[in-house]
């Protein structure tokens, strides 16, 4: 690897690597994962993991790295959770984030899809996003991709609803909003 | 011409330097603009593009057309004849000129600006936000999800998401920016023509230099018949065009002269 | 509250408080909201993020708390940034083109701004430009010029976000850069 990156050999480095991939991963990571990511022994891995977990219940931090089926999460600390409730109730999470909204866009012109191709359209990793758009029941999963297996979706009655339309034709087409080439070079 | 750098330098009787630099003594007034060949920048440009084949640079290239499209409204600004210091026109075009210089610094104080956003969105860039799906146990906490959009703002997104990366050519928009050069032409007419009430296409671009400012002139002339302020006459096909005007005074041709020199601008900002 | 809550009077437990929630939210959050949720007063409560904050530098954790779009939320320390991206794969993302910098510099400086008037100062049309700006969701419109009737536009604060500022504010005048701004303020 590079030479500018952070030196993982020193022990404060490699737990604050460690403690940025936990941060972004959103199902329970295994260490290998993690050992891999960085390029260190599972061993040496798995103790700076346990380290920083101790630390964490230690110092009594909002934060809980636990392990769970095999991974570890970031979670919220027990104690803390009516807060967290009384922040959701609040309407906190009500709105869907931009990433949420650009993923189901894709979703909604190209369904039945699969997560990989959503990621290529976007660019950018959509699994948590799609977690996300499951959970809040706006897409559902509609058997799976003949040639790659990966699971296809689609959007729901509720995402209709949402958006105030009594069916898909009803979908604004897309043709007219695609620019003329100017534009596209403008971009 | 081309440094080992790759920057794109010019060699001019009495300039040799990186472009930048060029245009940094024209903005500070220690270079006149109309002693500066533009033709002979723009050659050296292409020939500096031919030399770089394949690997010729869309941001230098996109800069370069529109800084020389600003030098040349500014040269076409100051070539324009000069009489008496105190004549109206004088003013009017020391005025025009100014604009200019001003519109060229502004140009130049975004493009710094756009750079520094482009370091901080870099740096921006390389920390990932926090954004994982809710745990489990708060999911049925949420409350009902709402889009924030309506179906045609829906769409839009969408739009944005499919819209292909920009393939590598260079944009033709900058050719707007000879719309700017045919304002600035249809003032000077205005001027022009209110004093001289009657004239021959041939006298009113006898002192343009370039096929460019006799376009931009005839464009202008062609927007003036539009508002109803000139009349055209020709004999015979081919035959001289006689131009009249029907603007009323020279006061007012003045006036419509502000009005198009100030553009967009003074519609928006006054 | 009832009394089997943690006790926030007591600065350890509103940290870890505080920290709980920022490990939930997906998007900045507010100051006042996070006040809000543990029913504690906005300025204590500003205090003690700015203090986690700190104490993640100086611990040179993975996780860095800051300030941007307007709000607080958990980001993964710039220096780990290639080992995230080997995580995630497909992590790193499109960066913004040089026709929508230049346009967003036009728009941050000068808003509430017509399409014209950028189009004017950027000497290119920039309608396309602008739709992909406001599909994107880092501008929006905001009324109408009461001269022209033309759209007026300004920045959001996901632009913020995206450029990792935490106001407007943040911005360096424009005038050292632009010795005659007034002049042309009058064009």
């Amino acid at each position: 690897m590079a030479s500018d990156l952070p030196d993982l050999t020193n022990d404060r480095d490699l737990q604050g690597a460690v403690e940025a991939l936990l941060l972004v991963v959103d199902s329970p990571i295994e260490v290998e994962a993690i050992a891999d990511a960085l390029e260190e022994p599972v061993e040496r891995t798995r103790e700076v993991i346990e380290r920083i977990a101790e630390r964490y219940t230690e110092a009594g931090s909002g934060i809980d790295l636990r392990r769970t089926g095999g991974g570890w999460r970031f979670y919220t600390r027990d104690r803390f959770a009516p807060f967290v409730e009384k922040l959701l109730l609040d309407g906190q999470r009500a709105k869907l984030t931009r990433a949420a909204l650009e993923t189901l866009a894709v979703i909604a012109y190209r369904q039945p899809v699969t997560r990989s191709r959503v990621a290529a359209v976007r660019g950018v990793n959509v699994d948590g996003v799609i977690r996300t758009l499951l959970a809040r029941g706006l897409i559902e999963e509609t058997g799976t991709d003949q040639e790659t297996g990966g699971n296809l979706y689609r959007t729901t009655e509720l995402f209709l609803e949402r958006l105030g339309l009594s069916s898909l034709e009803d979908l604004p087409p897309l043709a007219p909003l695609l620019p003329e080439v100017d534009a596209i070079d403008d971009m | 011409m081309t440094e080992p750098t790759g920057r794109f330098t010019v060699r001019l009787s009495n300039f040799e330097g990186p472009f930048d630099l060029l245009l940094q003594l024209i903005s500070q007034h220690e270079l006149d603009v109309t002693e500066v060949a533009l033709h002979q920048v723009t050659d050296e440009f292409i020939a500096h593009i031919k030399a770089a084949g394949d690997q010729w640079n869309l941001d230098e290239t996109t800069e370069f057309l529109v800084v020389a499209a600003t030098l040349l409204d500014l040269k076409a600004a100051r070539l324009l004849p000069a009489g008496d210091v105190e004549d109206e026109d004088d003013l009017a075009l020391l005025e025009a000129r100014d604009l200019l210089f001003a519109r060229l610094l502004q140009y130049r104080a975004y493009k710094q600006v756009a750079a520094l956003f482009a370091e901080l969105e870099g740096g921006a860039l390389r920390r990932y936000p926090r954004s994982v799906a809710l745990e489990d146990r708060f999911a049925g906490l949420l409350p009902e999800v709402m889009l924030g959009v309506d179906a045609a703002k829906f769409a839009e997104i969408a739009a944005a998401v499919f819209r292909p990366k920009p393939p590598p050519s260079v944009s033709l928009s900058h050719i707007h920016m000879g719309r700017t050069s045919v304002r600035e032409h249809a003032a000077l007419l205005r001027i022009r023509l209110a004093g001289m009430e009657d004239a021959t296409f041939g006298e009113l671009v006898a002192d343009c230099e370039h096929t460019l400012e006799v376009v931009a002139r005839f464009l202008a002339l062609l927007e003036l018949y539009r508002e109803d302020t000139v009349l055209f006459q020709q004999e015979d096909p081919l035959g001289e065009l006689r131009v009249r005007w029907t603007g009323g005074s020279v006061e007012e041709a003045a006036e419509a002269a502000e009005r198009d020199r100030a553009g967009v601008d003074d519609e928006e900002y006054r």
